[in-house]
């Protein structure tokens, strides 16, 4: 497998991040951060998921970048603290333990891309050899989100709906 | 027709949720009685529910008619009904508790607050049934989310325990979803009793451990287990007082028991990881917990964070009590968890009722109770006896059936840890009464105002419950025994 | 030791993966200013995604959009559409938390007009 | 405060763009069970059209004034959403399991595909109206605040 595409696109993603989190002005931290969410939607759209793809591309850089931006106009635009507290020693004792939970636990992962891997013969060959013939959808991810596991898709739709309500709640004191 | 029940009883606090914001637009007064009537509805069901799983056994309720590894599935037996009825009822009472008080405070936000409190509920159904990883974090994530607003809405100091809760519930789900990545790729299935059929085999795994461990600290967070509660009590002290009872009762409950869920109907009791039993794990984090949350507690000053450090080390018992590993344990540590969600619920009335009626914020404050309000004080010795572990109340047989199961596992470390916990309960407890009955200051000249006929309704009937699970603890804790207890134990 | 180093290398996007994993996870802790705590999360949340969907990878399969109308479908030829679901799901859930959460946000601002969190607390007691 | 915007680039452009960007998101809904896309992403860019216009012309415009009227809807999506899910229980399926909508003339697959077709709209207007009324809720300012 080359990684050829895959290597400068994960580079873009980190320094975007990067330049996120480091950034002191919170409104280009926002436009970089609309920018990471690009790359991302680029390197799932090359991982074969255009779906996710799409989606991380309408609502990671668009939505996303209009809620920060919306709620900077409102407050502050600028992080004025010029020093930083040293790191609190918990962060530096337990992100190295998680850190290495997290490549301690990958090791037995199946391999990158493995077709034999448990995930890829398991469950989800059903989904495909089956949707045409139990839904008339070609779109596989379409059939299993909105039928095979449709409550799911509801409760995530409930779930954004419970924001909406939450933001009322929150912000809007006179108006119901 | 009896098999829809568990979408039922989901469905009537979910649509009465959803069609709110359209009925309250014209009628705001009606959102009250339709939600009182939703939960009232959704008690009987879960009455009902009860009995026909007495009668027919459980029922598995497979979502858009799939079949369940395919599609998504709900596990309604035993242990799911009897925490159901117990947490749909005490969603009622809180319902009920909740009433006057926070209409007059909310005017026309009313209808979001009822809304999110709905939603909550229906969420925890969700969590109870769901027999489906992915399903658990959904549902997680409703009740995390009406859960953050409902406690910022108090404004001020609330707003920043809500943004703090939400910051840590978002790094739990974030590590629950990261577990179910690890589980899913290492097995390539999502549903629970599929899962169970392959990853007792695969326990030597570093995936399916490393999956387990982030499972573990995620809903850790989410059920404020001792080392990850940071966001507990700030929020509970903060929220309004009629939202204290939901989060205390029903929030951190249906994490544990979602816990519980992967711990024994996944993983499999027995299982070990580099030869170390993982309940062994669990018992020493319960006991922990037991120990400094009691401990914590007895240090604070204002009765809410002090209510909230209990309820703290009351996650540790269960913990301890299911960790045992024996069915007296199991069954014991369940029947815990019911006794707990209702006294948490009890505290958290009666510190919202003492609030309202003499204000009552501090310990010292709670001076101004001598003498004047027998019930209340009455109320309260009934809670602190089940607190702590008195007979004939229903901590007591919690307490009784956990210390039973670790003398026969002669696990002599988790009854340390159950009777250290309960002389630090009895301690801050007598701390309490001290400042009720012995003190000498003069009372303040606050003119207490009368407390509305719910909440005194709520609190004697909470009262009441605490005493009749004392008295029913043989058959409920029989009941658990035949029906609930998992496979393997 | 090296061998695992080498197994590591072969996945360059967990590499990735950890990396934005525990860097937004850090920020979210421990920055003072409330809306890099917000990015910090959005980087955490996202990179689990990035997580779920590498699962779904196969090596020379095409996208999960089936080709022919009609005719057996060959499953090792189209990638897991499984966790493209999940994470289609994950990622509205972390939008609807970032709606939220920047709502408290800007509450927090309304009340004691400052986003550091240290300024906050000072101004709490 | 959002209000309108006083460029008549911005104006002109905002006319052209809209429709442009709406009839892409219908498109978007329809064609997600053929391509990628689908309801969530088809309510998010009808909602972030009206977004749009109401960022353009402000709130107080024609234009605008569906948004604010739309945001009254909140939960109607989902009642869509459920009510497909309530009429298969009727049906005498499980809940969501679309095969048990009673729809005459159809085969199995066919109203699965219908299913789909419904919910995916209850989800687009579910998803639209609460963008349009997140953004209201941020970039609301409320007179008794600053304590």
């Amino acid at each position: 497998m080359t990684f050829s595409f895959e290597i400068p696109l994960l580079i873009l993603l980190i320094l975007t991040a990067g330049g996120a989190i480091l950034v002191k002005d919170l409104v280009p931290a926002v436009f970089i951060l609309g920018s990471y969410s690009f790359f991302l939607a680029l390197v799932w759209a090359w991982l074969g998921a255009p779906d996710v793809a799409f989606v991380e591309a309408v609502v990671g850089a668009g939505l996303a970048t209009v809620f920060f931006l919306l709620t900077l106009f409102e407050t502050a635009p600028k992080d004025t603290r010029l020093h930083r507290p040293p790191p609190p020693l918990a962060a530096l004792i337990g992100l190295p333990l998680l850190g290495f939970l997290l490549l301690y636990a990958a090791s037995d992962l199946p391999n990158f891309g493995d077709p034999a891997s448990p995930a890829s013969v398991h469950i989800s060959p059903v989904y495909l050899e089956n949707s045409m013939h139990d839904t008339l959808t070609p779109n596989v991810v379409t059939s299993v989100l909105m039928d095979y596991r449709a409550f799911d898709t509801l409760i995530e739709t409930v779930v954004i709906f419970t924001a909406g309500i939450a933001c009322v709640l929150l912000l809007r004191r006179n108006q119901a | 027709m009896s098999h829809h029940l568990p979408a039922l009883l989901f469905l009537l606090p979910f649509l009465t949720a959803i069609s709110l914001p359209m009925v309250g637009l014209k009628h705001r007064e009606w959102c009250r009685p339709m939600a009182i009537a939703a939960v009232s509805a959704m008690s009987v069901a879960s009455i009902v529910n009860v009995v026909v799983i007495m009668d027919s056994g459980e029922i598995r309720y497979a979502f858009s008619g799939w079949a369940p590894p395919i599609g998504i599935e709900w596990v309604d037996d035993g242990l799911a009904s009897v925490i159901m009825v117990t947490l749909s009822l005490l969603a009622l009472i809180s319902l009920i508790n909740a009433g006057p008080t926070s209409s007059s405070a909310l005017g026309q936000r009313i209808v979001p607050y009822y809304t999110l409190i709905l939603l909550l509920i229906a969420a925890v159904t969700g969590i109870v049934f769901a027999g489906d990883l992915f399903n658990v974090f959904v549902f997680l994530e409703v009740a995390a989310l009406s859960g953050y607003a409902l406690v910022g809405v108090a404004g001020g100091k609330a707003l920043v325990s809500a943004f703090r809760y939400l910051i840590l519930g978002t790094l739990g789900a974030s590590l629950y979803l990261l577990g179910v990545g690890y589980f899913y790729a290492a097995t390539g299935t999502l549903n629970m009793a599929d899962l169970a059929q392959r990853v007792p085999e695969l326990m030597t795994s570093k995936a399916i451990v490393g999956g387990l461990i982030f499972m573990f600290l995620g809903l850790g967070i989410k059920m404020a287990l001792m080392p990850l509660h940071g966001w507990l009590p700030d929020a509970y002290t903060h929220a309004p007082d009629a939202i204290s009872p939901f989060l205390a009762s029903l929030v951190t409950k249906v994490a544990l028991i979602a816990w519980i869920r992967i711990m024994f109907w996944v993983v499999g009791a027995g299982a070990e990881i580099e030869h170390v039993p993982v309940l062994f794990l669990l018992v020493e984090l319960g006991a922990l917990a037991a120990v400094v949350g009691a401990f914590l507690a007895l240090t604070q000053h204002e009765v809410k964070r002090m209510f909230a450090y209990g309820g703290i080390s009351h996650i540790g018992l269960i913990l301890i009590g299911v960790g045992i590993g024996n069915p007296t344990g199991f069954a014991g540590g369940v029947f815990y968890l019911i006794n707990d969600a209702v006294m948490q619920a009890a505290l958290f009335f009666l510190a919202g009722a003492a609030m309202y009626q003499y204000g009552v914020r501090t310990i010292e404050d709670l001076g101004r109770l001598r003498g004047q309000a027998p019930w209340m004080t009455g109320a309260l010795i009934i809670m602190a006896m089940s607190m702590v572990g008195f007979p004939p109340t229903g901590g007591f047989f919690g307490k009784w059936y956990i210390i039973l199961g670790a003398l026969e596992a002669q696990n002599y470390l988790a009854v340390a840890a159950v009777i250290i916990s309960t002389v630090l309960t009895l301690a801050y407890f007598i701390k309490l009464f001290e400042r009720i009955f012995r003190d000498t200051q003069p009372s303040s000249g606050i003119i207490p105002v009368e407390a509305p006929l719910s909440m005194k309704v709520s609190i004697g009937v909470v009262s009441a419950a605490i005493i009749l699970l004392g008295l029913f603890s043989d058959p409920i804790v029989g009941f658990l025994l035949d029906t609930a207890l998992p496979s393997g134990l | 030791m090296l061998e695992l180093i080498e197994v590591w290398l072969h996945r360059p996007n967990f590499i990735a993966f950890v990396i934005l994993f525990l860097w937004g996870f850090y920020i979210m802790v421990t920055h003072h200013n409330l809306v890099k705590k917000l990015i910090g999360m959005y980087i955490v949340q996202t990179s689990v995604i990035f997580f779920l969907v590498a699962i779904s990878a196969k090596t020379g399969a095409t996208v999960p959009i089936l080709l022919s109308g009609t005719g057996p479908v060959q499953a090792a030829t189209y990638t897991n559409p499984l966790p493209h679901v999940l994470t289609l799901t994950a990622i509205v859930v972390q939008i609807a938390t970032l709606g939220v959460s920047l709502a408290l946000v800007a509450a927090i601002y309304r009340k004691y007009g400052t986003l550091d969190e240290d300024e906050i607390l000072k101004r709490l007691e | 405060m959002i209000q309108a915007h006083d460029s008549v680039i911005v104006l002109m452009l905002g006319r052209l763009l809209i429709p442009l960007v709406q009839l892409f998101g219908l498109y978007v809904l329809f064609f997600g069970q053929y391509g990628p896309g689908g309801g969530f992403v088809g309510g998010v860019i009808f909602g972030a059209s009206m977004i749009l216009s109401i960022l353009i012309f402000g709130p107080s415009a024609s234009y605008s004034k569906v948004a604010k009227k739309v945001v009254h809807g909140d939960g109607l999506g989902l009642l869509i959403f459920a009510g497909v899910g309530g009429l298969c229980l009727i049906g005498g399926g499980e809940f969501l399991n679309y095969a048990a909508l009673e729809i005459p003339g159809l085969e199995v697959a066919s109203r699965r595909y219908v299913g789909i077709m419904l919910t995916q709209i209850g989800v687009a207007v579910d998803v639209a109206v609460t963008v349009i009324s997140i953004v209201f809720s941020l970039s609301s300012n409320d007179e008794d605040s600053h304590a």
